[in-house]
């Protein structure tokens, strides 16, 4: 178990923390946008920059004073930091404790290959798998990842998102994984903490997180991208964009000013023109491909923000939308979700 | 903007005059020297007990004193490298002091501390160990006189390496120790290497030092004097030569052994 | 490389060690050395320097031999000395260079092409070495003789001061045409050399008292010095049966005469509390002929 | 292995021991050398006339060698430390020759090219330039002696420079020379500025080469081995303490001017 | 117009092309795994690597014996290569002409923060867009991005995304945009070519390359991921898993063995146990949580590789699905397609 109580450090024009977390054995993902201190946290639990106050354990061991090498803690660097002077394999065998089997890994990371190549001509990919190898040889007591897996395209990701996930399981040690990509935060990890200029905003599992952000900057952050302003009107009506529509009130106070969210792919279009309060009519400002599925952009008619909905290539197909096209679109009563 | 690179011939030809000019400014004198004397000298000079004597004493002296050099100056270039405060930058300074004082002069402030009337070489003498006037003087005006060039050279490439790498090493479990080792020290290796190399031929060129130090046993450049002195540059230019070829021999050795330490 | 590794303290048990003036470099190892059965360390410079060397405690030579006896007045003062060889000055000509040959054909009206602007001559620096004013003593003794005013004025500049070790190379290498040398180092390395006659070379003890002495010159340290016969003295300073063994070798050393030292009858003589383990000559001790110094303030 | 940085104390306990040897190996000699002598008389040196020109031919004279080295020095290491073949090699090689030969022989051959009897001096001599025997001279001698500290100590800088950062350059339309002007050269001037300030000391302090190829007008060096000739230690002294105290200060300057060169 | 034909390069272990392409003033995206030569591509246009044959010209001019700088081409390199010496504004004047208007690009890619700061303490995003702004800064008459996004957060990816699109298309210069992000491809490109191993494999269209690739390689890298081999059992019939399935055969001979695929969100669930030959039945061993919606994978009875599907998180919530279940998939007609 890797503790962090309120673990403070800082730069000239940045301060980190203080925060608090407590990462059992398990994955926690930490997704937050550029510049907002993750590859610092991930030093200061390492040790490599100082803390300014706080404290770290690792299963009760407190390692706030120890140097980097007496914490054994892994960090896996953003650029993967390879030994310049040595083959990806000699890499991997400085770390290796010798206990693990590092064929397997090797395997895993289908660096088979490069093994015996110098890593200065390694391209992007193939150094940051090298990094991951060299650091799982350790045998480390907790691992920290600063967005491991940025670098490479998308079959080997989605592969290796998945193995490395059954890989992350079976240590069975504290891990935390920095990324900016939703997608494999809510794959790997159990639970994701979302960071914003230096301090934690939520800590939740996937599901939750995604389906309920505690903040707008969360919702949008986890691809929540539709968040609005909003009345409320009754125990189980919200007023928004001229209409009073079903959503779940949970006892608050009638009359209260609040934001609420719907992800993309939770907005769908209707054909049949059905009075549901739920159902509005509007225009396709911007229809987009994205290669598995449509992204549209729909202004309503009294809603000053536009909608932004995810169609699924077959719906798109099917529907035959264009931009400019009239249709209409339903905002499910279940999905909504009042900040 | 887009147009400046078709003065780019030019810029090249300008370096590379520049660069030739000083080439031939080292090579011309040099050449000059060898020239100047049949080769049959310098062999009649190799096949002299007294001169084999010389040219070891020259050897061992150097090669004690690049040793001696790299292992006390490659810790303090590393520490210099990685501390860098007021204290390091004066330390930097002293370190710079031998290249100011012309050799003559360290030679003598050298005799001031470990000579025969200094507390230090008194304190040596009494336990046996004469430190002027024995190869042991001769290394110590080198050592003072060539070290210098070990630490400079080393600090600029431990600058050199990066940070993060000593940090992802240790973060991998391994000490300082290890780390400097296995990581710090292989890169900054040419750097080190370069810096032995011209501290090694300083130390095999070095006159002025040694000769207020020791004198004898006689080293490569004392010979030269003293043969200059008693008869002329007929009998020192050929030892000149056999000092060249010994140094560059060395030296393409030691680049050999740490491949190129210059890049 | 047995010895001289890790010597001990104890220098009596090591080879005798001499500090001897330059141009004794090639007459002691080559000349000397090779007759001697006890191991010797010969290290020379400049006379001026070895003195300066003991008298600021760099070297503690056994033996001392300087090409002035004036510095066994100054800097350094031993209580006894002997002066055992000479030497003289010549004018030294580059067979070389169109200048020295011409210098070779003149002989005797040297001086007459030197003063000439196409002549560069080359000599050492009076402030630095014996040499160097001896030249000047020449000269000034050669003006008298030849009754040629302003011949000094004429013959010098100072660029034709040269360290004694470059002045050679220069002499070698062609850049000069002629050197005021000694005799011995023009003999030593086969120049070709214009013996100068007795009265101006500083050679002979029978003009030293009321000729060579008519000249001086005076030092940066304000010490004059007289003209006298050129006097190469050694002194021992340590009183071990195989020094004193070298010195008495080092002052009968008849191979200086074919290295072009001038050894006179009288040699070796001694002065001052000469050791009684000092051979002493067959013949008394006569009056020192050699140049004197003058430890006085001279006035501007 | 997670052990061994209990012992890291020790390791850092024997650096410092290790480097403070060195450093007090620097610093005890020439603290000696300032002591020896009372501070009056570096004073009293100070303020003689000849000792004023002595101290501007050496320091006139050490600028202008380490300007032309570093002019004809520094195209040289970018070129060399961007062509890596065995030519550039040889060249390096080239460039530590005048390290290997004792500064007097340095200056006896480079008297054989630019002395009055040879080609090349005297072609300068006609045209009115004297290459021997003058300020000329005396940069001459203290450029071959020094300026292979400028090439090696800037090819290594050079080296470190990652040549991605030349590529962009270039990518975004700089030419080579803007690309060498802004961004190599500011990122390489660290070790330029540390092989000026090695040129620099080692020309304050050079001996051999000078007192051959000139003598006259004097540098420092040769004034206190003069004036250790005519009168000694306590003459010669002040004149070298001098000689530490304006090196160190030009020295100062050159650091302060490039901020922080070393590093 | 940016022309290659049979440019070639190559390493001691890798070759690359010889490869003709032909980039209008277009977007053109190059996805490729790992290694397989993208950088390589963009170096030997920029005249950074050496071409070992092949030609390379910008509207016209041919570039392939110029210097980097002439060329009028820009790189932007993959770790951004900024200058360590200069902050993040005086990297950005470095490479200004002075015609285009900075301040808007630095607006846009959101640097005004970080403009006076030291490149070296900026994080891995930052660095990326100061990289971005510095090449735009320049005019060029050609773009080549490397991985331009790779460090990005996602909202920020999603933001600058289109609006580098629009940036993109106002500048009507070639650009060539390597990515391993099929959604970057499909968002910002006009056509993208797939690469592997050096050479190329395909260029369309965004939606014809996602919908029809030519070869498996290029199924698998636009998440194309099942991929079955089956033989034609009649004119419209495709004989796999032990059925007789319909699909489009295209007049292909009966009895040939091919390969097809569908992508993972056109396999739909059904609940009705018709007849249809399209609807197999089969067993979910694995059900992943992905953000947005929920990945698959379902073995079917006589099948060995197992189907891969992606459900809206809505679907699947209403379905209650959940890993063992029985359920019955259907592969859609008009998406399955014969490689
Ligand atoms: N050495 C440093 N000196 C000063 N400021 C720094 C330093 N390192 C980082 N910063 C600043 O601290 C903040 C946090 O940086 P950090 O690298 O932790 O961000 P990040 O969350 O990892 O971002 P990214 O996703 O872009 O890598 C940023 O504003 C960054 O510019
Ligand atoms: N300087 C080099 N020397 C030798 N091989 C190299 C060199 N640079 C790259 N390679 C090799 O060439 C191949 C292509 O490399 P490249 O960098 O172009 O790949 P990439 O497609 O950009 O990969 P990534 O997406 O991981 O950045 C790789 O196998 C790489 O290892
Ligand atoms: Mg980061
Ligand atoms: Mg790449
Ligand atoms: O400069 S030296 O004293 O070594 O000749």
């Amino acid at each position: 178990m890797l503790e962090l109580t309120t673990l403070r450090t800082s730069y000239d024009a940045f301060d980190l923390g203080p925060i608090d977390l407590t990462v059992e054995n398990e994955v926690l993902a930490v997704l937050g946008p550029s510049g907002s201190g993750k590859t610092t946290l991930l030093s200061t639990i390492a040790g490599i920059v100082d803390a300014d106050g706080g404290m770290v354990t690792l299963n009760g061991t407190e390692l706030t004073e120890r140097p980097p090498e007496d914490r054994d803690v892994v960090l896996v660097f953003q650029d993967g930091a390879l030994f310049p002077h040595m083959t990806a394999r000699e890499n991997i065998n400085y770390a290796a404790t010798g206990a693990t089997p590092i064929d397997a890994l090797i395997e895993t990371l289908e660096l088979t290959e490069v093994l015996d190549r110098n890593v200065e001509t390694l391209s992007g990919g193939e150094r940051q798998r090298v990094a991951l190898a060299r650091s799982l040889a350790t045998e480390p007591g907790a691992l920290l990842l600063d967005e491991p897996l940025a670098n490479l395209d998308a079959p080997i990701r989605h592969r290796l998102r998945h193995e490395l996930r059954d890989l992350f399981v079976s240590l069975t040690i504290p891990i935390v994984y920095v990324t900016h990509n939703q997608r494999d935060a809510a794959v790997v990890s159990d639970r994701i903490a979302v960071i914003h200029d230096g301090d934690v905003h939520q800590v939740d599992t996937p599901t939750e997180l995604f389906a309920h952000p505690e903040t707008p900057l969360v919702a949008s952050f986890t691809g929540n991208v539709n968040v609005f302003r909003a009345r409320i009107a009754d125990h189980d009506r919200l007023e928004w964009s001229g209409r009073r529509m079903c959503a779940p009130i949970d006892g608050r106070d009638v009359g209260q000013s609040v934001q609420f969210c719907i992800r993309p792919e939770h907005v769908s279009v209707v054909q049949s023109s059905t009075n549901n309060p739920n159902v509005f009519a509007g225009t396709v400002t911007k229809s987009v491909f994205q290669g598995s599925s449509y992204n549209l952009t729909v202004q309503l008619k009294h809603a000053t923000d536009p909608v932004r909905l995810t169609l699924s290539s077959r719906t798109y197909d099917r529907l035959e939308l264009a931009e400019q096209e009239q249709l209409r679109i339903k905002l499910n009563t279940n999905y909504i979700h009042i900040i | 903007m887009r147009q400046e690179s078709i003065l780019s011939p030019d810029w090249l030809t300008v370096t590379l005059v520049l660069g030739g000019v000083l080439v031939c400014y080292y090579l011309v004198p040099v050449a000059a020297l060898f020239l100047s004397v049949p080769l049959g000298d310098v062999i009649v000079q190799m096949s002299d007990p007294s001169v084999v004597q010389v040219v070891a004493t020259s050897l061992v002296g150097a090669t004690i004193s690049t040793v001696v050099a790299t292992v006390f100056g490659v810790p303090l270039s590393y520490w210099l490298s990685r501390e860098q405060s007021r204290r390091s930058s004066i330390i930097v300074g002293i370190v710079v002091l031998p290249l100011v004082l012309p050799p003559i002069v360290s030679g003598m402030v050298l005799h001031m501390v470990f000579g025969p009337s200094a507390p230090i070489g008194r304190l040596a003498a009494a336990v046996g160990v004469q430190t002027w006037r024995s190869l042991l003087g001769v290394v110590l005006a080198q050592t003072f006189v060539a070290s210098p060039f070990v630490v400079v050279t080393s600090l600029a490439a431990f600058s050199g390496v990066d940070p993060t790498l000593e940090a992802a090493s240790r973060s991998l479990g391994k000490g300082r120790l290890t780390t400097v080792y296995r990581i710090t020290l292989p890169l900054a290796m040419p750097g080190i290497v370069a810096g032995m190399a011209l501290a090694f031929a300083r130390a095999m060129g070095e006159f002025g030092a040694t000769m207020i130090m020791a004198y004898h046993p006689e080293t490569m450049p004392v010979r030269i004097w003293l043969a200059f002195s008693g008869r002329g540059v007929d009998t020192a230019f050929p030892i000149a030569i056999l000092l060249v070829l010994v140094s560059v021999a060395v030296l393409v050795v030691l680049n050999t052994v740490a491949s190129n330490p210059w890049t | 490389l047995e010895t001289g590794w890790f010597p001990t303290g104890d220098r009596h048990t090591g080879p005798v060690t001499i500090l001897a003036a330059g141009s004794l470099t090639n007459v002691l190892s080559n000349g000397l050395a090779p007759t001697l059965n006890t191991p010797v360390q010969i290290e020379t410079h400049g006379s001026a320097r070895i003195a300066r060397m003991v008298a600021d405690d760099i070297r503690h030579p056994d033996i001392v031999v300087v090409a002035d006896t004036a510095l066994f007045n100054a800097p350094l003062d031993p209580s006894w000395y002997s002066v055992f060889t000479s030497n003289a000055v010549v004018i030294a000509y580059n067979t070389s260079t169109e200048g020295g040959k011409r210098v070779g054909r003149a002989e005797n009206a040297w001086y007459e092409l030197v003063a000439e602007d196409d002549v560069d001559l080359g000599r050492t620096d009076p402030k630095a070495d014996p040499l160097g004013y001896r030249t000047l003593f020449v000269l000034e003794l050669a003006a008298r003789y030849y009754d040629v005013e302003d011949l000094t004025a004429t013959i010098l500049a100072d660029e034709q001061i040269y360290p004694e070790s470059s002045l050679i190379s220069q002499f070698e290498t062609g850049a000069i045409d002629a050197a005021i040398a000694y005799r011995n180092m023009a003999v030593e390395r086969g120049y070709d050399y214009i013996d100068l006659p007795d009265p101006i070379d500083l050679s002979a003890p029978e003009y030293a008292e009321d000729w060579y002495s008519t000249v001086s010159y005076t030092l940066p340290d304000r010490t004059a010095v007289q003209g006298g016969t050129i006097s190469y003295g050694a002194t021992a300073r340590t009183m071990a049966d195989d020094v004193l063994s070298v010195f008495n070798r080092l002052v009968r050393d008849a191979s200086l005469r074919q290295h072009g030292f001038i050894l006179h009858e009288s040699f070796p003589n001694h002065h001052g509390h000469v050791p009684a383990r000092i051979e002493t000559p067959d013949h008394p001790t006569g009056r020192s002929t050699a140049e004197r110094s003058v430890t006085r303030p001279v006035s501007q």
